[in-house]
């Protein structure tokens, strides 16, 4: 079976080819990556999607918000109901997070600059459709890149017991610190999924994780998201 | 200010009597006032080179003299090709003038601006890369907020485009206190076809003229005037309103444009930058050897009411024009429409070799389209400044302070420190491409996916050294920059340069100019590095105190990497290799860092570069990399040679024992040696068991390289065999100077 | 009936909880600065001048109100909106 | 002398001439798109709010506009800055 996967393109995404390259030349093990422009991407034709990072709309007025209107996220809520896969990545969950897909919202990082970094993050949750190949504390090196990534919610006590935070900004070691939190973000929130857990969204990039040769380490933990989410998809159509 | 008129409209112009009446002659009769307008621009200095033209060509034909160019000079961008059907454009361009006074928005646009540059060679913009200079921080708000600005405008333009910032260079001088320098490089990357899709001239008689983009406003008008004139010249009321960059238009212009260019449609692409429609439309159909008829009212404003002068004259930000196949207009145009990019068919191209322009029933223009790009060329008076014989002859004072110290306070000089502040607000990854990244190798390394090769780009120049001698100095830039990419493993392929200088007008400006063209035409004919393509900007002098910025003949090189293993890297690899140094140390302390920082002092003996020796170096180099003998490799320069090695040993956390005893020759004094910013030297890490094969390589090639000494685990670098006493470093120490000097002043 | 062109402007601000990084900066560079002890707080918003065409003022504002509440112009998460004035257009 | 607080209300934005890439993007790609065509126009701008004490109403205006200057919040070059309104507090 092919797996077929949407990569949005919303005016303003960036990421939206590195992320079909990954998919079809990186995993590529059975997967079809495509990239639909925003207003032509119909859920039907699709197993998954990804919101891809950049600047939709220019971020203007508030990263994700035009976006978030965007027909292509009327089609990404039926999907969502139907328990397909969608994740968010960086503007990508600035979008999510806009169209209430995902709680929370991301603020601009407390130095009020644009942040371009390797970081760690840990794994508080591998339930979700895009964690399943990790374990939870697993230390995870993956590039972050964005100006507004700083995660905000007034339902953090919800979001815990519901198992909501999927990745919180660590030390190398998977210590919680003040410095190991890039841009002030609550409780060093990273990324969170919905209740299905059909849906996560964060601000690191996946996709730039994926290949030893753009590693600092020479690791690629950005694979197992993808992997995954391939796994998901199996595992859901069989 | 001559003063024309036209049909009662009069208009003050930057021409020469002279060139008024050449003009009348050429027309025979008064030319229309939006045509006035028209000559004005073209005939600046910012658009017609009319100063630096003659010395320009001292530049060989690269297109006739390298196979592999192809493009040179006299293009949007230069262009080469790099095999299995890619091809690579990059250029380099100022945009000094705006930034001085709108340090945020005037380095978007200069973003804004050298994107386009590339875009309209029909291939994507994959990497920028951004020399700056500014005053010294130090108890300098002024230069403090500029530095933010300028570093917040590239970072917000660049990474909403979504073109990752790969590199630059930032000097702090006094020079630039009233003039900073903001210049800006690009580097695209397509097929050997997308290239050949998007000539910049409409050469087919009966295509569309398609304006795509953003509207055409009042804003920007005489934006290069501004930029042809010293800032003070200038009054507030004069200065044009700087532009606002959009940056989300611009990257909607990039995917609509490459996405034209695949449809095979597409004959000819410039984009619209100084001189607005009028540089656009005459460069078109002047250089394709057409005419054209051109509609003025299909062109979108923003604002009602604008007349043709304006229209034509406007350089609003975000437009391109483009030279349609008659058969493909449709395909094109729907392209645009997925886009939601703004866009009109504004006319047609002919055979008339007239460019027309109507405004209803008036013509508004109606020149032979060669007219406007024949400018004269004006020679300039050179005069070597008397000042410099006496600023050369300065002698390094006996050091004061100990050696150890000296050091620290090297490492934590603004021009030496670490400019992390300024790249991680760069979104340097973006495009999963970047192989060595900023702080890892002395230039940005790319790879091209589909391929084993990778690309790697450097820019900069030693301002200082050009000071003192423009010649030497501006060699010495090449020497440096060029090594960048060859300590990252790349050959240099090509080179395109920034020219920042004073006011073109006072010999002594011009002399440093003349000289550093000179310089670099030199030393690439030698080295056989085709120069394709540079940028002037001249003007660069504050009127009040009578101070041109020190010369900044800005050098970018883009080399190329065959071979993923020949990817090296800056930081030192593993206790127990051996550190080499390869080339000669001399007592080269002019415009050096150690005499700026420690005495306070500008003048002194600058480097001198010897070609033949460098090549050598270079060789020898390549010959280490072809039998994979450096495990990391970093090029001396600001602060010399112990600031390299400690540079190199931060990222891993490991020490140095070094013993200089029979390194270096008796006429040095130890501050000489430790100091010097000789330039074509290299720290190389390798592995002891390769010692006697780099050894009898570098017997062959006759090239100077010596063992210094060797890696160590504990973090700290020892000195030994100096005439003096035996210096020992904390590197811990040194890599916090090193970091915090840039947060410390900007981050109150 | 007749339409008239107004202007309406709005403030979106962060609610506190979610901190205002831009004025807490600005305080602190005033801090820095010194001699400006006499200012006591600083708070950042996002302004919006929207000119609209309605039959009144009224009109005009709740036109703008819902328009901000159903697509979400502010965030309700972290923002609070203010219509800080309505004028017509002359 | 006795002192007051005051809170200063002011707008920083891109001068009339220049253009604004945020309010044009909003009005065309959001408001528009959604239905909402009795809008013509959006600008946005900066907003501040000081707490400040001063002699008097005029005080207060003139220490925010230096202070806007003085930390270079707003560039002359590019923006205009209007003091929506000034108010005692109580
Ligand atoms: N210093 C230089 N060295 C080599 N070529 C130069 C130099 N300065 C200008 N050129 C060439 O002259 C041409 C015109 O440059 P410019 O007027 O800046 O381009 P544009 O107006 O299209 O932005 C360019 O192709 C550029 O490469
Ligand atoms: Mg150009």
């Amino acid at each position: 079976m092919t797996i077929k996967i949407a990569v949005i393109q919303f005016p303003g995404s960036n990421c939206d080819l590195d992320t079909l390259y990954v998919l079809n030349n990186v995993i590529s093990n059975g997967i079809e990556a495509e990239l639909i422009w925003h207003n032509h991407f119909k859920e039907a034709q699709f197993d998954g999607v990804v919101l891809p990072g950049g600047f939709s709309f220019g971020d203007y007025l508030r990263s994700g918000i035009i976006a978030a209107h965007s027909p292509a996220l009327d089609e990404a809520r039926i999907m969502l109901k139907g328990g397909k896969p969608i994740i968010g990545i960086c503007n990508g969950f600035q979008i999510l997070a806009e169209a209430q897909f995902l709680p929370g919202a991301l603020l601009r990082n407390d130095s009020l600059k644009f942040i371009c970094k390797w970081v760690n993050i840990k794994v508080e949750n591998n339930k979700t459709a895009f964690t399943s190949k990790m374990n939870i504390g697993d230390v995870l090196a993956i590039p972050i890149a964005h100006g507004e990534g700083r995660y905000y919610t007034d339902k953090l006590k919800e979001l815990e017991e519901n198992n909501q935070i999927v990745f919180r900004y660590s030390t190398e070691n998977g210590e919680l610190t003040e410095q190991a939190n890039p841009n002030g973000s609550l409780e060093s929130i990273a990324g969170v999924c919905n209740l299905e857990q059909n849906c996560l969204g964060l601000m690191p990039h996946p996709e730039r994780a994926s290949e030893p040769i753009l590693s600092p380490k020479q690791t690629m933990h950005g694979r197992l998201f993808f992997e995954s989410m391939v796994e998901f998809i199996k595992r859901r159509v069989s | 200010m001559p003063k024309v008129i036209s049909n009662g409209d009069e208009l003050d112009v930057d021409l020469t009597q002279p060139e008024i009446k050449q003009i009348k002659d050429l027309l025979e009769r008064d030319p229309t006032i939006t045509e006035w307008g028209m000559f004005d621009v073209m005939h600046s200095e910012h658009c017609s080179y009319k100063s630096s033209r003659p010395k320009l060509k001292l530049f060989e034909d690269a297109e006739k003299n390298y196979d592999y160019v192809l493009a040179g000079p006299g293009q949007d961008a230069g262009v080469i090709d790099i095999g299995d059907g890619f091809a690579l454009a990059f250029r380099i361009e100022s945009h000094n003038h705006p930034s001085a006074i709108e340090p945020y928005h005037g380095a978007a646009t200069g973003i804004g601006g050298i994107i386009r540059d590339i875009l309209c060679m029909g291939v994507r913009p994959i990497a920028l890369l951004d020399p700056l200079r500014f005053g010294p921080l130090k108890g300098n708000p002024h230069s403090q907020w500029l530095f933010k600005y300028v570093v917040k405008g590239i970072a917000d333009y660049g990474n909403c485009t979504g073109i990752p910032t790969i590199g630059g260079e930032v000097e702090f001088d006094k020079s630039f206190e009233s003039n900073c320098l903001v210049n800006v490089a690009c580097i695209g990357l397509g097929t050997i076809e997308d290239f050949e899709h998007a000539p910049s001239k409409a050469y087919n008689p009966g295509d569309y003229v398609i304006l795509m983009g953003g509207s055409t406003g009042r804003d920007g008008i005489h934006g290069v005037t501004f930029a042809s004139r010293t800032l003070t010249e200038m009054s507030e009321a004069d200065r044009p309103a700087v532009q606002i960059g959009d940056p989300f238009t611009k990257k909607l212009i990039i995917e609509a444009t490459i996405e034209a260019v695949k449809t095979g449609y597409v004959r000819g692409l410039k984009d619209l930058g100084g001189g607005g429609l009028s540089c656009a439309l005459s460069e078109l159909t002047g250089d394709g050897g057409t005419g054209g008829d051109i509609d003025m009212s299909k062109i979108f404003t923003r604002e009602p009411g604008m007349n043709s002068f304006e229209i034509m004259l406007s350089e609003s930000q975000e437009r391109m024009a483009f030279i349609v196949k008659p058969e493909g207009l449709e395909t094109v145009l729907e392209v645009f429409r997925k886009f939601e990019m703004a866009h009109a068919v504004i006319g047609r191209t002919d055979d008339s070799k007239v460019l027309k322009v109507k405004d209803g029933n008036s013509l508004v223009v109606n020149l032979p389209a060669t007219a406007l790009s024949d400018a004269p060329t004006i020679p300039r008076e050179e005069k070597r400044p008397e000042y410099l014989d006496k600023l050369i002859a300065q002698q390094t004072p006996e050091p004061k302070k100990d050696l150890e110290e000296i050091m620290y306070d090297l490492i934590a000089s603004e021009n030496i420190c670490s400019k992390e502040w300024v790249y991680r607000q760069y979104d340097h990854e973006v495009g999963v491409r970047s192989v060595v990244k900023c702080g890892d190798g002395d230039s940005g390394v790319l790879r091209i996916i589909g391929t084993n090769k990778f690309l790697a780009a450097s820019v900069g120049i030693n301002s200082k050294h050009c000071y003192l001698n423009p010649y030497e100095g501006t060699k010495g830039g090449l020497v440096e920059i060029c090594g960048n990419v060859i300590a990252n493993g790349a050959k240099p392929m090509a080179m395109v340069n920034c020219c920042n200088f004073g006011n073109p007008e006072i010999p002594e400006s011009f002399w440093y100019f003349s000289h550093a063209v000179k310089g670099m035409a030199d030393f690439c004919t030698q080295l056989r590095i085709p120069i394709i393509g540079g940028n002037v900007s001249f003007y660069n002098e504050d009127e009040v105190n009578k101070t041109a910025i020190k010369p900044t003949p800005v050098i970018m090189i883009v080399g190329i990497i065959e071979g993923k293993e020949n990817v090296i890297t800056l930081p030192f690899k593993k206790t127990e290799h051996d550190i080499l140094l390869l080339g000669e140390t001399k007592a080269e302390l002019g415009g050096s860092e150690y005499h700026s920082v420690i005495y306070d002092l500008e003048g002194g003996t600058p480097p001198h570069v010897d070609e033949k020796k460098i090549k050598a170096n270079w060789n020898f180099l390549f010959e280490l990399y072809n039998n994979n003998l450096v495990k990391a490799n970093h090029d001396v320069n600001k602060g010399g040679l112990i600031i390299t090695i400690a540079e190199m040993c931060f990222k891993n956390n490991l020490g140095v024992d070094l013993d200089f005893n029979e390194c270096y020759d008796d006429n040095l004094r130890d501050d000489e040696f430790l100091f010097s910013e000789s330039v074509g030297r290299f720290i190389i890490e390798t592995q002891p068991k390769d010692y006697n094969k780099i050894m009898e390589i570098a017997k062959n090639l006759k090239v100077n390289v010596k063992k210094i000494g060797f890696l160590i685990a504990n973090p700290e670098i020892h000195i030994k065999g100096l005439k003096g006493k035996d210096v020992k470093l904390d590197v811990n120490k040194m890599k916090k100077l090193y970091e915090v000097t840039i947060p410390n002043l900007m981050e109150i | 009936m007749d339409h008239q062109e107004y202007i309406v402007e709005v403030v979106l601000e962060n609610k506190p909880a979610a901190r205002d990084p831009v004025g807490e900066t600005i305080q602190k560079d005033l801090l820095a600065k010194k001699g400006y002890n006499m200012v006591s707080n600083v708070r950042s918003g996002q302004y919006l001048r929207i000119n609209i065409s309605a039959a009144n003022e009224n009109e005009a504002k709740e036109i703008v109100d819902k328009m901000c509440n159903d697509l979400r112009i502010f965030n309700p998460v972290t923002q609070n909106l203010t219509i800080l004035k309505v004028t017509q257009k002359n």
